[in-house]
């Protein structure tokens, strides 16, 4: 029995004529291979081109980096003042595809109220998927996507980069992507002005610039002291311009604390942990007690809690790391109390 | 200068009569095959001892580089390499190694000794038509094309119906060989199965309209 | 070398050499291992050819050229020989002579 | 060599040393050398093999250690001597360890006849060329060995395809040279160098011809289609890349040398550096007159007076300098040829290797032994051989006769047989679906 097939997709390469074959072919490979041989000696300049040395000799040369090339993401204040762009929206914690942006908010420290600024803002690098998503969705232009690329460190923690690490003056960013930051600019200085007028004392300033700024108000007391001595009538107006923010900072302070006690009240003594800034310590301590609060949470819910995630452990050490789970700590807490006046 | 080509035969002995002994006696049949290469090396050093330059070459190239390379193959190709847990000689080994044994000790070396070989041979004054000195790959050359070209010929011959023979024998036929498929051959011969298998199904119901067989067809 | 080595000591290597293979090729149940037993034996012949040529007649080609015959005639054995084994070895799927006893002889 | 030991033993310090001890030395002292410059040839073709296939594949190639990277062997070098050498559990300890020896042992004997210059040929022997194919076949046993004695199936199977693929490819090689061996009637290197003196036409086949060392067998149609043929089963006997199947690493990772690791495997890739760059050499000295060239021989007999007939020493080295440059240059430059084709060319299937030398290369090269019997008919013979009716034509006339009849014969030759091999070549794939016909469906 015969069977007769279709063609399929078999593709039929047409030569042509019959030609005299005699290995024609082979010298006209070799011949292509002499003229990249030829060409190897100088730089391929234009990549239309097809032959001549392309590769570029990495720790000598570097390609110049398009614009628009991204690796990790990192955090923009503003070169003098040493304000920062970040307001904490959460906004970049929530788009994160692989979720390894921590934030906590800061707050006033004598009225508990919220302040539009990062109180610590954490990355895990060695997660992230330079994805970019954070910068695309950051309304304020304080998250960009970094050209750095030589991140290899001995030790996987210290991929987990905190605040300091992450924070990058706007010069800087203007030196690798001007044109994007030209876009921006007007808008994000615009946006800083408003935030930067809800910020108290250092809060918001990144810390590089902690102690500069210091000086600099230091200074700026200073000089303004030395005028006051001889005329006392000018400060009243300079006093005056400052007590606005105070007051405000008061007053937010108070609806604070009354919403803080309302919540106590109500919550039976829960309440969210503040990460202290830099104090080791206390960081882990506050993590325990975020993760007790995160229990007791679970237990009154009454077994619709049991969904809220484990307590995280007090983590050994690493002030970072502290912070870190400090901040998922209270993420749990709040989650879990959530659920509980949910259910 | 004596002292030193003796030392060099008795090096070049031991080697040949022990990695001899090494091929009879050693279980791995590839161990074997190896002694055997060391045992033809020495004869070609023998060779070059005895100044048959071309013969040591050639027993290099035929004994080292072409015979034991078919016995290494042939070894390979019947996989039984080890030889463990099966008996390495015959039942009557031991009548074999009188045979041996006897034929060296009562036969062979008696010969030897009872007869004085290294005769001088009658030399006359070399006549002009002769050839002087020791025959070297020249002499050879034109004794192949003289006198023995019949015996050279011959030799061709048979290695002609050598190499026909080996491949006749060796031959396996072309339908008891598995064929190893490519990817592509493979997905046609499923796809022409299938459809062999719809055509017998649809031979014995209706054939369907438009089906890819009675198009084809 | 003549000089050296008496004629008599070639010859004893090559006695010697012969008696190892006819033992190799008389005992070994390998097929294989048979072939080169008598791989061995023609070696001492070549030995004993070309020694007699050296010391004996060296003006003249025919001791080595009887070597070269000998060579050829191994080299076509081995390869018929081998491929024998091959073939017996898929039919019988065995390498060993006293196995191969299909006609009881 | 010899002479120099003399002198120095005898006549310096007056030892009254033995002929024989005076030529063991020297031999002693040769091989010295030759055994120091095989690895440092290694080093050098592997730095230029890299430099070059990296430029080829518009690269740049290893350039950090050293200026130009030049001493990234022996950086490679001291990598490999101070890897750990690990010997599989499986594997047969002591032909695992013989392997790389075995392999290495044979090409360092080749260097024996091979002839640098003038005069400068270790070792005369009558036979010569037959001795460097014989002992280049030893090596296939080591590959053997390493195969077999590693315990893995890459490395049998690599170690198989290399033997089948080198005792293969010996019977194109040795019947292209049996060409040129039928032209000079030498199989002695030495004499097949000396026969390539003149200009484009060999002084020994035309007597005349200025001996500007040009008359090399590549400028004959015989030498041609032998050296072409020859390069091409050299390239399989190096292993080079259209037929490097043995190790082809995309198949079976590294061949033979899978389970080879440190100074082994450092063996096994000097021995074949080491016999790339005897096959190049051997390519050189039988088809490009190894040292031959315009200047070597008339430096040598500027030193030649009636007084001392073998030529005054300081001409002598003169010659011996520019011959060996000649003579390192040629076996570069086919080493460039190697690579070049590494760079343009493809891994051949293991059935189109052995397809190719046996149904293309070997009949090719027999009909070339045809040409060479008629240009030797031509050339050499006179009326004693039945070429009497030749004789008029006189020497030069007789040349041009046997160039355009084997010009005419080698180049149908291989028009004809690439025809008909292209033409068996081509399966179609109604071809390759009727070779599964005869299966069970």
């Amino acid at each position: 029995m015969t069977i007769q097939f279709e063609r399929g997709k078999v593709v039929v390469i047409d030569r042509g004529a019959r030609k005299l074959r005699v290995g024609q072919g082979m010298l006209k490979g070799m011949a292509v291979v002499w003229h990249h041989w030829l060409k190897s000696f100088q730089k391929l300049d234009n990549f239309s081109k097809t032959a001549g040395v392309f590769t570029v000799e990495y720790p000598d040369e570097r390609i110049k980096l398009p614009e628009a090339y991204r690796n990790m993401p990192i955090l923009l204040y503003d070169d003098e003042t040493g304000q920062e762009l970040c307001t904490a929206c959460f906004q970049c914690q929530r788009v994160c595809p692989p979720q390894v942006i921590h934030i906590n908010q800061a707050r006033n420290p004598e009225t508990g109220k919220a302040i539009p600024a990062a109180a610590e803002f954490i990355i895990e690098y060695d997660a992230c998927m330079s994805c970019g998503f954070c910068a695309e969705v950051c309304p304020f232009d304080s998250i960009k996507m970094d050209h750095e690329f030589e991140l290899s460190t001995e030790d996987h923690a210290e991929l987990t980069m905190n605040k300091a690490q992450l924070s990058r003056p706007v010069s800087y960013y203007e030196r690798i992507a001007p044109t994007f930051w030209a876009e921006v600019k007007a808008s994000a200085y615009k946006k800083l002005q408003n935030s930067v007028k809800r910020r108290v004392d250092l809060i918001g300033i990144a810390p590089q610039m902690v102690e500069k700024v210091k000086a600099m108000r230091a200074a700026a007391a200073e000089s303004e002291a030395t005028e006051a001595a001889p005329s006392s009538a000018p400060t009243k107006p300079s006093a005056a311009e400052t007590s606005p923010a105070t007051d405000k900072a008061a007053k937010l302070a108070a609806i604070r604390a009354a919403n803080a006690a309302k919540q106590d009240a109500g919550n039976g003594g829960t309440s969210t942990p503040e990460a202290p800034a830099g104090d080791d310590k206390a960081a882990k301590l506050a993590a325990i007690r975020a993760a007790n609060a995160a229990k007791k949470a679970a237990e009154s819910g009454e077994g619709s809690a049991s969904v809220a995630p484990a307590a995280p452990e007090a983590p050994a050490g690493d002030d970072k790391a502290a912070r870190l789970a400090a901040i998922r700590a209270a993420n749990a807490a709040k989650k879990a109390k959530d659920e509980q006046e949910n259910s | 200068m004596e002292l030193l080509i003796q030392i060099i035969f008795f090096l070049l002995a031991a080697l040949i009569l022990g990695a001899g002994v090494m091929v009879v006696a050693v279980r791995n049949i590839i161990h074997s095959a190896l002694w055997l290469i060391g045992s033809f090396f020495g004869v070609g050093a023998l060779y070059l001892l005895l100044e048959a330059e071309f013969l040591a070459v050639v027993q290099v190239l035929v004994y080292v580089g072409a015979v034991s390379i078919l016995i290494l193959f042939a070894i390979m190709l019947t996989r039984d390499v080890s030889g463990q847990g099966e008996r390495l000689l015959f039942q009557r080994w031991w009548l074999a190694l009188l045979v041996a044994i006897t034929l060296f000790a009562a036969v062979i070396t008696p010969t030897l000794l009872a007869q004085s070989w290294n005769v001088v041979p009658p030399t006359g004054p070399i006549e002009p038509g002769q050839p002087t000195g020791i025959a070297g790959a020249l002499e050879l050359g034109r004794g192949f094309v003289h006198e023995f070209l019949l015996h050279f010929e011959i030799a061709g011959v048979l290695l002609l119906v050598a190499l026909i023979g080996a491949i006749v024998i060796a031959f396996e036929e072309r339908n008891r060989r598995r064929k190893v498929l490519t990817l592509a051959e493979e997905h046609e011969l499923r796809k022409r199965r299938e459809q062999t298998s719809d055509a017998n199904a649809s031979e014995s119901a209706l054939s369907a309209p438009g089906h890819p067989i009675s198009q084809s067809e | 070398m003549i000089n050296a080595v008496p004629l008599e000591w070639v010859l004893t290597v090559s006695a010697a050499l012969f008696c190892i293979g006819l033992f190799g090729a008389l005992s070994r149940r390998n097929m294989v291992g048979i072939l080169m037993g008598v791989e061995l034996m023609l070696n001492s012949v070549n030995i004993n050819l070309v020694a007699f040529w050296r010391y004996l007649e060296p003006r003249f080609i025919t001791g080595q050229t009887f070597a070269l015959f000998v060579i050829t005639v191994a080299a076509a054995e081995a390869a018929v020989g081998l491929a024998m084994i091959i073939a017996i070895y898929r039919n019988w799927a065995t390498v060993n002579a006293d196995d191969v006893d299909s006609m009881k002889g | 060599m010899y002479d120099v030991v003399d002198y120095v033993l005898n006549t310096t310090f007056n030892l009254g040393a033995a002929g024989w001890v005076v030529s063991l030395i020297s031999y002693l002292m040769i091989a010295t050398v030759l055994f120091l410059v095989a690895p440092l040839q290694m080093l050098f073709l592997t730095y230029y093999e890299r430099r070059l296939i990296a430029r080829m594949q518009d690269r740049v190639g290893p350039n950090r250690v050293g200026p130009e990277g030049m001493f990234q062997p022996v950086a490679d070098a001291v990598k490999m001597f101070t890897k750990e050498d690990i010997i599989p559990a499986a594997a047969d300890k002591w032909v695992h360890l013989l392997a790389p020896l075995v392999v290495v042992a044979p090409t360092m004997f080749m260097f024996a006849v091979l002839p640098w210059g003038p005069g400068m040929t270790p070792i005369d022997m009558h036979i010569g060329l037959l001795f460097f194919f014989a002992v280049s076949s030893i090596s296939a046993v080591g590959l053997m060995m390493a195969g077999w004695a590693s315990y893995n199936k890459f490395s049998l199977l690599g170690a198989m395809r290399a033997v089948a693929q080198m005792v293969s490819y010996e019977i194109p090689a040795m019947l292209s040279l049996l060409a040129i061996v039928m032209i000079t009637g030498s199989l002695s290197i030495v004499d097949i160098v000396q026969w390539q003196g003149g200009l484009f036409i060999s002084s020994s086949d035309v007597a005349g011809v200025p001996n500007w060392g040009l008359g090399w067998f590549v400028f004959n149609p015989v030498g041609f289609l032998a050296f072409a043929a020859f390069f091409i089963a050299a390239l399989a006997e190096g292993e080079r890349t259209p037929f490097d199947i043995p190790e082809a690493d995309s198949e079976i990772v590294a061949g033979y040398m899978t389970e080879y690791s440190g100074m082994k495997f450092g063996l096994f890739f000097l021995a074949q550096y080491v016999l790339n760059f005897l096959l190049c050499a051997i390519t050189a000295v039988i088809f490009f007159g190894a040292w031959q060239g315009p200047g070597v021989n008339e430096l040598y007999a500027l030193g030649i007076t009636p007084d001392n007939p073998d030529g005054n020493g300081w001409f002598n080295v003169l010659a011996g300098v520019l011959g060996a440059f000649y003579f390192l240059f040629k076996t570069y430059a086919f080493f460039f040829v190697m690579v070049w084709i590494r760079g343009a060319f493809p891994r051949l299937r293991v059935d189109q290797l052995m397809d190719f030398g046996w149904k293309y290369l070997i009949p090719l090269t027999l009909v070339n032994v045809f040409s060479a019997a008629i240009w030797v008919g031509f050339n050499n013979w006179g009326a004693n051989e039945g070429f009497g009716f030749a004789e008029p034509l006189g020497d030069l006339g007789r040349w041009a006769v046997a160039f355009v009849l084997t010009l005419a014969i080698n180049i149908a030759a291989y028009i004809v047989m690439t025809r008909i091999y292209g033409e068996t070549r081509r399966v179609t794939f109604d071809e390759q679906l009727a070779d599964t016909a005869g299966l069970p469906s």
